[in-house]
């Protein structure tokens, strides 16, 4: 009898259908990844086989079967039995998943008490050893801190180990690596495998990684706009995709070994630092996010910058564009040193959400620029009108726009804004922050594509900031590795990704998930060897 | 620690509560039948009486307090060489020997006044009381640090205008001689026939030279009274006064002290004190109150609740509230204007405002309405109960202000029920029917108190109230119209700045009296002759109606103080 | 920690800062205000020559820099003053000496503070008590007419000035029912009993102004927790809703009601004067207004310095509260 | 500005739906709720009876000034005569005890100086909290901390007393509702400066202001185009809160005697001297109280409604609007957290 059973299942919150009849099944110890963009329904249907949408007004229709339970039909009593002991859940944000104010191995308790009728101290003890088995170590002392005392993966695992807490038959993992670094992503999903062939127990993975799916399950559903697209073995669907959306969206996936199409530019150095470094806090607690770092960025070329969280990527960003005072070090524009901001050197931004004033219509910000330099005298507002139209347009967008807000547009829809707005002040170089991170892999492809086109077609310099290799690989010229503040590695692309010469870049080339299975699992028995982080 | 905000003089009880609103809410609970005061009325010794009272007893030092008749509480632990008779009525208004065998004996023009203590008098601490100690306790109200008492003193001592006190300068006040240890004798530098008035001040209570502590001595003064002092908290907010073994009954015919102990308590609201006294439970069934009148909760309930109705004390204290002029200042130089002024006042408004027709009654006459003061009734200009606003601008027709004319009514904002807001609007709504439209100006007390005490800032119309320091014409009529008493640098009460030498001369001859019922006849014909002058429009003179517990027995209210008299209470 | 000895370090000196600007501003409000003290503290009667006697005693001809540096000097070093007959001495801290009543300010300050104190922390334990438990109740039954009904009844609280409730609490409670004695201050320590049975009243009245706030602030802290995601996580792990409320909203509240609750306590010492008024208990608020009306500069400033220090003082509790009860803030 | 802890942040997450532009937003959720509803219409009530004063009294043909004798029986205290203190069809709401004046000119006025002095004060708090609170926040750190001493001064002061202090300096030529007003606004702006302060500081971080930064603008312009309206949310909903705040201060400071002076009626002063009548004239006490009541009922009631309505998050739990919480850093949500406990230490001492 199948593990999982779903049979035209919809879910529909007020107008939007986020779910649309569909079907599909999960055997005993079987492993199912569902994969598709934002908005395909993928976690709503994650959420729908523990009942959770049941009290928020949502009309849930279909029948869920889960481990012999009719969740629809369930009573309050059996739901919460349901849940936690026969399927457990970790979810995409550990930061915020745990409560802040108790200790981590007390919750973990908690839980395991909800459906036990263990003691105090057995289920702290039980706590203590799930906190083990999930490789936290020192395990006693840690189960005492509480969530902020760890780290992102320390909090995911700990998540991890709350699930196994009451030994559950299926586990829903939602986006569970996607708040992570590719490396800790990495033991992350080693260690979901590990326990899946050691436990036996179900896995229903919900992920927008193609990449993270091919790793860790068995078969694979693609879904858009809530209906199932295409359902198979991982290996035959990456491989030999049927449907054309399936075959458009793994096309749009960056490949971190797809050579880059752009050749070495030669023109004059444009932006150079020289010894960048900067400190915060004070006294004891001060430590030096960028500490010596000195690179050039050349006109017509893209200077790519790759770094986990914490590696000082981005306060090296805002140091570039003049938004941050480095505490010492110098910053050479055409040549001439220049501190503070630089009309010529503008920023793309990487929260869709925050980058643009909810406040004021679109064209206004884009205007900015224009009237910041004092486009005054008659006429000034025709001109200003006809500039920003012509930068809409120029962007993928129309001239119309230019008075709806910030909240009327999509997530791609406005980063190409915010393009817009830099180019306003027509500059010589732009810094882009993680331009791309928060946008979804076809909409991510459209934009790089777009700044390709502007740097060519203007011969302007790009700054390209990211976590993920692969899209950096798509874009850049020249590479520099960052970690802990210091430039680790620092050259050609192509030269840096096929033949490292530190470590630690070919740790995180190693790390970044392969779409295909096989590669995957051989590179996962070479990780295996040196001790987890 | 807490001076009343009136200006006025001081009531025989501690101070009048002028911060506290006169009225106060109270609701007697059902009457729970206890028996009335009337009951076994013959009073006995012993038990606890309880004083509830708004205002603390500030500075509690014989040198510093300034009271009318010796004061209330003060008086169960300061004799003084003369005393108030603690007697119902008219006949409380009369002065009778304390530590003195008699009320003094005048020298031919009353320039030179002698007394002798009686025998056996002692201190709490069985030490005798001497003459020496009735002259230093009066050389300590002249020091700069135990300021407060009244100014006689200091104007009629010869050589006494600027004595520092002995503190500073040892060799001691040369008008004062104590030949032998019971007799004592005053130089005057006028004649004064109403010396055993002013003998009466706590200032004339002995203090001996040796238990001085300067303004510590306040905590624990030396009793020479039938009480003495246990516990002086936070500068009399809690006093508590217990039996003196050393006093002796015999030397002081005029206190009773039937209680064992007196717990006088004070910093409570008017409406919590006339509350407890009407519920009359507990403790509170043997108590007073010295300072706050009938809420009008109980007045209105007082008309149909006997038992309550008959545990109400109702007094009269010399003291009148009215209008001050200052003729140097238009348009109040010219007699008519002002004498529209007091036709247009409408008595029965300023009454309602200060309470009602229970808690104050009309005034034409500036002497109270007593004989002690000499009182002669008369109504120079007639306004009626509420007002006469034909005549009124008919005057002003006269005075030059045909179609009416605007002027300025000063007064203060504290809710005294005298000089405060309710009274100045009631004015102001009674002079708007004359054509007369009044602007109020109120000012803060102490501003208020500079502002119209002082030559340079009085304004021209303002609100003022003046009471007895003893029950005669002189401390009425004398600081308000005698214009030797203007101060020109200082603190000055001549308001209207009369300077006219047939009144000066008068008051000097009176003052050469010693038989005070001709004296008082003398004042009151001298008030009708100022009268006339229309320089003050007499406005009302209060009415004090308090309650006591259920236990409370013998309760004599004299005109002197309008309060009864705590050495003659008793709760058994 | 010495985060934390650093942060107390930097609070002490800023405290110190804050109550001296404090006292200037007071003595520079004050010296201007109208009134003349030497007429107030001499008497009505005074003769000038006498005005000017106790002027010069009170050093009130001074010019204002003289005076604040004498306030300085007592404050720091003690001050000597003479009470006729011999010389007291007032060791630093000395407030000085009071114009009308010549009391030591600190003296009157401490027979003062007890009341205040009392009145404070008994009211606290009322206002958390009706404050917070209604607003746990409001959070639990959110939407039902139950939660209207009790958020209608403490913001009735804050929307009457207390000289009503406590009048009209006492007349029917002491008056009529007579359940209680009418208030009258009795210090715990002589008759704890009766301290109680006699504060119970005023508690009342002041916990009814603040209940409302605390009832508002709990239910919009465990609206705002029980929205965070850690607990949708325990609601997919089955943790009843009851255990959520009970273990994880009303934790989420618990920071910001201390936090507010030691603002409140610091600026009710002296902020309680209507309560004190009314109830004729003799605490440092009423006695602050008295100071003000009879100009009484030393026990001016000596009060408003205690009530700022009591308001600066809650305000470091509050943070370093704050801080423990939620480990990710860090002691600024 | 550190890397922040998260590397990227939920990309996977459903798309929002698109929500309607700010102010419909907020009068969508502020109709929803039916009690803030009803408070603002009795707000707007209140206010236009205020304005409307002269008119309504004009219709019952009395004013608040003149005495009526006649009306009060002398002998016991003032006490007005007839049924229910007067009550009728000459005097709607009956007589002043002690001077007869009419009840109902005296309440409608009252609200005049009541509502007037209320709102004056709580605009004058707002002027210089905003101005100080952005000041701080945007200015450098010395300017920050000067300010930020004096915000805790006049907080650490209290407002009473020092209210007290100032009406007994200023000559009584002033005219006194401004001056209440004027001491009121000038001692309690501290608590908002603190929130405005936190919130700038919040939002000066984002995004969109270091793209205007960057785009050339001088920091006072960007303070007024971006940050003030982003200041707007927390700001009026604190000020929901201030007004019946003030309204009480004003009843207090009538209560110790240094309020409005007679003859201008206000709510405060007819309570002060109504306490002592409480069972004699029951209507002199009550009217007033009730209508200190129901303003501040119906203030406290809209300003909760309007911070639920700005309040994203509050909005999802009411199941209304976007229906998806919106993590939009921008909105008020922490602020609007921080304003309750922010403006309740101040209300404290001004009333207990």
């Amino acid at each position: 009898m199948s593990l999982v059973e779903v049979t035209d299942l919809s879910v529909e919150f007020g107008a939007l259908r986020a779910v649309d009849r569909l079907s599909f099944s999960l055997a005993e110890g079987g492993a199912l990844a569902l994969v598709g963009e934002s908005g395909s329904g993928k976690s709503t249907v994650a959420g729908a086989l523990l009942g959770l949408h049941r009290g928020t007004g949502a009309r849930v229709g279909g029948t869920v079967r889960v481990a012999g339970t009719d969740v629809r039909a369930a009573t309050e009593q059996e739901l919460r039995r349901l849940r936690g002991a026969k399927a457990a859940m970790v979810f995409q944000d550990p930061l915020s998943s745990l409560d802040p104010y108790y200790a981590v191995g007390d919750q973990i308790a908690e839980v395991y008490r909800v459906h036990t009728r263990a003691g105090r101290r057995a289920a702290r003890a039980r706590a203590v050893e799930v906190l083990d088995r999930v490789g936290i170590p020192d395990a006693a002392r840690r189960a005492r801190s509480r969530p902020h005392e760890f780290s992102g993966g320390m909090r995911q695992r700990a998540l991890i180990a709350m699930a196994l807490a009451c030994e559950p038959e299926l586990l829903i993992a939602d986006e569970p690596t996607t708040a992570l670094d590719v490396t800790v992503q990495a033991q992350i999903l080693d260690l979901l495998h590990s326990l899946r062939t050691e436990t036996g127990m179900g896995l229903l993975l919900v992920t927008h990684d193609v990449g993270v799916a091919a790793e860790s399950v068995e078969e694979v559903l693609v879904m858009r706009h809530g209906r199932a697209v295409e359902h198979g073995p991982v290996g035959t669907v990456l491989a030999a995709p049927r449907e054309s959306y399936t075959r458009e969206l793994l096309d749009a996936v960056p490949r971190v070994d797809a050579r880059s199409t752009g050749s070495p530019a030669t023109g004059e150095v444009v932006l150079e630092a020289t010894g960048l470094r900067r400190e915060f806090g004070r006294g004891k607690r001060a430590f030096a996010a960028v500490d010596d770092v000195s690179l050039t960025v050349r006109r017509g070329e893209t200077l790519g910058v790759v770094g986990e969280s914490g590696s000082g990527k981005t306060t090296l960003g805002r140091m570039l564009v003049g938004l941050l005072d480095p505490t010492a070090g110098r910053i050479r524009y055409a040549g001439e040193p220049h501190t503070g901001v630089n009309p010529a050197v503008q920023m793309v931004f990487q929260d869709p959400v925050s980058s643009l004033n909810p406040r004021r219509s679109v064209g206004e910000s884009i205007a900015d620029p224009l009237r910041a330099r004092g486009e005054k005298g008659a006429g000034a507002e025709e001109r200003i009108r006809g500039r920003v139209t012509e930068l809409l347009e120029r962007v993928g967008l129309e001239g119309a726009h230019y008075d709806r807000y910030p909240h009327e547009f999509s997530g791609g829809q406005r980063q190409r804004i915010g393009i817009a707005r830099a180019l306003a002040a027509d500059p010589r170089v732009i810094v882009c922050d993680e331009p791309v991170s928060a946008l979804d892999v076809t909409t991510q492809a459209q934009v790089v594509a777009l700044l390709g086109e502007l740097q060519r077609e203007l011969g302007l310099a790009l700054v390209f900031i990211a976590h993920d290799l692969a899209v950096v690989r798509q874009v850049s010229d020249r590479l520099a590795v960052m970690r802990r503040g210091r430039l680790v590695e620092y050259g050609p692309a192509d030269e840096v990704y096929d033949s490292p010469r530190e470590e630690y870049t070919r740790q995180l080339l190693a790390a970044v998930p392969a779409l295909d299975p096989e590669l995957a699992a051989r590179r996962r028995a070479a990780r295996r060897a040196p001790a987890a982080v | 620690m807490r001076q009343p905000s009136v200006i006025a003089r001081r009531v025989a009880a501690a101070s009048v509560s002028l911060v506290v609103a006169a009225g106060a809410a109270a609701c007697g609970p059902k009457d729970s039948g206890a028996k009335g005061s009337g009951g076994d009325s013959t009073p006995h010794k012993g038990g606890t009486l309880t004083v509830l009272n708004s205002e603390p007893q500030t500075d509690f030092d014989p040198a510093r307090l300034y009271t009318s008749g010796g004061g209330n509480v003060p008086s169960l632990v300061f004799r003084t060489l003369t005393t108030r008779n603690r007697a119902n009525g008219a006949a409380g208004a009369k002065v009778v020997p304390d530590l003195a065998t008699d009320t003094g004996r005048p020298n031919k023009d009353a320039t030179v006044w002698t007394y002798t203590l009686k025998k056996g008098l002692k201190y709490e601490d069985g030490t005798p009381i001497t003459s020496a100690d009735i002259k230093y306790g009066i050389e300590r109200s002249f020091a700069p640090e135990l300021s407060g008492g009244a100014p006689y003193l200091r104007d009629w001592l010869t050589g006494a205008a600027n004595y520092q006190g002995p503190y500073k300068d040892k060799k001691g006040l040369s008008a004062i001689e104590t030949p032998d240890e019971r007799t004592i004798v005053f130089h005057l530098n006028k004649p004064e026939g109403e010396f055993p008035f002013l003998a009466t001040q706590t200032q004339f209570a002995p203090v001996p030279k040796a238990k001085d502590t300067g303004t510590k001595y306040e905590e624990h003064p030396v009793s020479s009274g039938p009480y003495q002092v246990v516990k002086n908290e936070n500068d009399g907010e809690h006093v508590l006064l217990k039996r003196n073994p050393n006093w002796s009954a015999a030397t002081d015919d005029q206190r009773k002290a039937y209680p064992d102990t007196i717990d006088v308590r004070s910093g409570l609201d008017s409406s919590v004190i006339d509350q407890r006294l009407s519920a009359s439970q507990g403790a509170d069934a043997a108590a007073v109150t010295t300072d706050t009148n009938l809420g009008p909760a109980e007045l209105a309930k007082v008309t149909g609740d006997k038992e309550l109705a008959a545990r109400v004390g109702t007094g009269h204290f010399g003291y009148t509230n009215y209008i001050a002029f200052n003729p140097t200042v238009k348009p109040f130089d010219n007699p008519k204007v002002r004498e529209a002024i007091a036709y247009a006042v409408d008595r029965s408004s300023v009454v309602n405002a200060a309470g009602g027709s229970a808690l104050a009654e009309p005034a034409t006459t500036f002497l109270p309405n007593q004989k002690s003061f000499g009182y002669t009734p008369y109504d120079p200009f007639p306004a009626g109960a509420s007002g006469n606003p034909a005549k009124a601008k008919e005057l002003l027709a006269q005075a030059g202000y045909p179609n009416g004319l605007t002027v300025t009514l000063t007064h203060s904002n504290a809710k005294d029920f005298a000089t405060s807001p309710e009274i100045a609007t009631a004015l102001q709504d009674a002079l708007k029917k004359a054509g007369i439209t009044v602007k109020l100006q109120g000012l803060e007390d102490n501003d208020y108190r500079d502002t119209v005490h002082s030559v340079k800032t009085e304004p021209g119309f303002f609100l003022a109230g003046w009471g007895a320091d003893w029950p005669s014409g002189g401390p009425f009529l004398a600081p308000i119209f005698d214009g030797r008493q203007i101060v020109k640098d200082g603190a000055n009460f001549n308001a209207s700045r009369l300077n006219d030498k047939s009144v000066n001369d008068e008051i000097d001859s009176i003052n050469k009296l010693t038989d005070l019922d001709a004296a008082a006849k003398r004042w009151g014909a001298l008030d009708r002759k100022i009268g006339g002058k229309a320089l003050v429009v007499p406005l009302f003179h209060p009415v004090y109606k308090r309650l006591v517990g259920q236990d409370i027995r013998n309760v004599v209210i004299s005109d002197w103080t309008g309060v009864l008299d705590i050495s003659q209470v008793a709760v058994k | 920690m010495s985060g934390f000895g650093g942060f107390l370090l930097r609070r002490a000196v800023g405290t110190v800062i804050t109550l001296l600007a404090i006292s200037v501003i007071v003595y520079v409000v004050f010296y201007v205000t109208p009134g003349n003290v030497a007429q107030i503290t001499c008497g009505p009667r005074c003769s000038p020559a006498q005005v000017h006697q106790v002027a010069e005693q009170l050093h009130l001809g001074d010019p204002l820099y003289v005076r604040y540096w004498h306030f300085l000097q007592g404050l720091f070093a003690g001050q000597d003053f003479s009470t006729g007959t011999s010389l007291e001495h007032c060791a630093a801290p000395c407030l000085g000496q009071s114009y009308q009543t010549g009391q030591q300010v600190l003296d009157i300050i401490l027979g003062k503070l007890p009341v205040s104190l009392s009145l404070v922390l008994g009211g606290m334990v009322l206002w958390l008590a009706l404050g917070v438990g209604t607003g746990v109740l409001s959070a639990w039954r959110r939407g039902r007419l139950s939660e209207r009904v009790l958020t209608a009844i403490t913001l009735a609280g804050t929307a009457t000035p207390v000289f009503v409730i406590g009048l009209v609490l006492m007349i029917v409670v002491c008056g009529e029912l007579q359940l209680l004695p009418f208030p009258e201050y009795v210090a715990f320590t002589d008759d704890p009993e009766q301290w109680a049975w006699n504060l119970l009243l005023p508690w009342l009245s002041l916990a009814l102004i603040e209940a409302a706030t605390f009832a508002r602030l709990t239910r919009a802290a465990m609206l705002e927790t029980l929205a965070e995601d850690h607990v949708r996580t325990f609601r997919a792990y089955g943790v009843g809703e009851r255990a959520i409320v009970g273990r994880h909203a009303l934790r989420g509240a618990f920071a910001p009601v201390i936090a507010l609750n030691a603002n409140n306590v610091g600026s009710a010492v002296g902020g309680a004067v209507l309560t004190e008024t009314l109830f004729g208990l003799p605490g440092i608020g009423q006695e602050l207004v008295h100071a003000v009306k009879v100009v009484d500069l030393p026990v001016v400033v000596g009060m408003v310095l205690v009530i700022a220090f009591f308001v600066v003082l809650a305000n470091a509790v509050a943070d370093v509260l704050y801080a423990v009860a939620d480990r990710r803030v860090v002691l600024a | 500005m550190t890397e922040s802890p998260l590397a990227t942040p939920a990309a996977g997450t459903d798309a929002s739906v698109p929500a309607a532009p700010g102010a419909r937003r907020f009068w969508r959720r502020l109709r929803a709720q039916r009690a803030a509803l009803v408070a603002a219409a009795v707000v707007a009530l209140l206010v236009l009876v205020a304005l409307a004063a002269p008119l309504l009294t004009a219709l019952e043909g009395q004013d608040p000034f003149t005495y009526h004798p006649s009306l009060i029986d002398s002998a016991r205290g003032g006490v007005p005569v007839g049924s229910l203190g007067g009550i009728g069809a000459e005097h709607w709401l009956g007589v002043e005890p002690q001077t007869g004046r009419d009840l109902f000119a005296r309440l409608v006025y009252g609200a005049r100086v009541s509502l007037g002095v209320a709102l004056a004060a709580t605009v004058i708090q707002v002027a210089i909290g905003v101005a100080v609170g952005v000041a701080a926040a945007l200015g450098n750190q010395w300017v920050d901390q000067l300010l930020s001493r004096i915000t805790d001064i006049i907080v650490a002061m209290p407002l009473m007393i020092m209210s007290l202090a100032l009406l007994a300096v200023v000559p009584a030529s002033f005219p006194r509702p401004v001056l209440v007003t004027l001491v009121i606004g000038l001692i309690a702006w501290g608590s908002i400066a603190k929130i405005v302060r936190a919130q700038t500081l919040s939002m000066k971080g984002l995004d969109y202001v270091s793209a205007a930064r960057l785009s050339g603008w001088k920091t006072w312009r960007i303070a007024r185009r971006e940050l003030l309206p982003g200041l707007a949310a927390p700001v009026i909903t604190y000020a929901a809160l201030l007004v019946p705040m003030n309204i009480s201060v004003e009843a207090a400071l009538s209560f110790l005697g240094v309020g409005v002076k007679p003859p201008t009626p206000s709510w405060g002063q007819m309570l002060t001297a109504a306490d002592v009548w409480y069972q004699a004239a029951p209507q002199y006490l009550l009217l007033p109280a009730g209508a200190l009541f129901v303003t501040v009922l119906a203030l406290t009631v809209f300003g909760d409604g309007v911070r639920t309505a700005l309040d994203p998050r509050a909005a999802s739990r009411l199941r209304i609007g976007t229906g998806r919480k919106d993590k939009d850093a921008a909105t008020a949500t922490a602020a609007a957290g921080a304003t309750a406990t922010d403006a309740d230490a101040t209300k404290k001492e001004a009333t207990a």
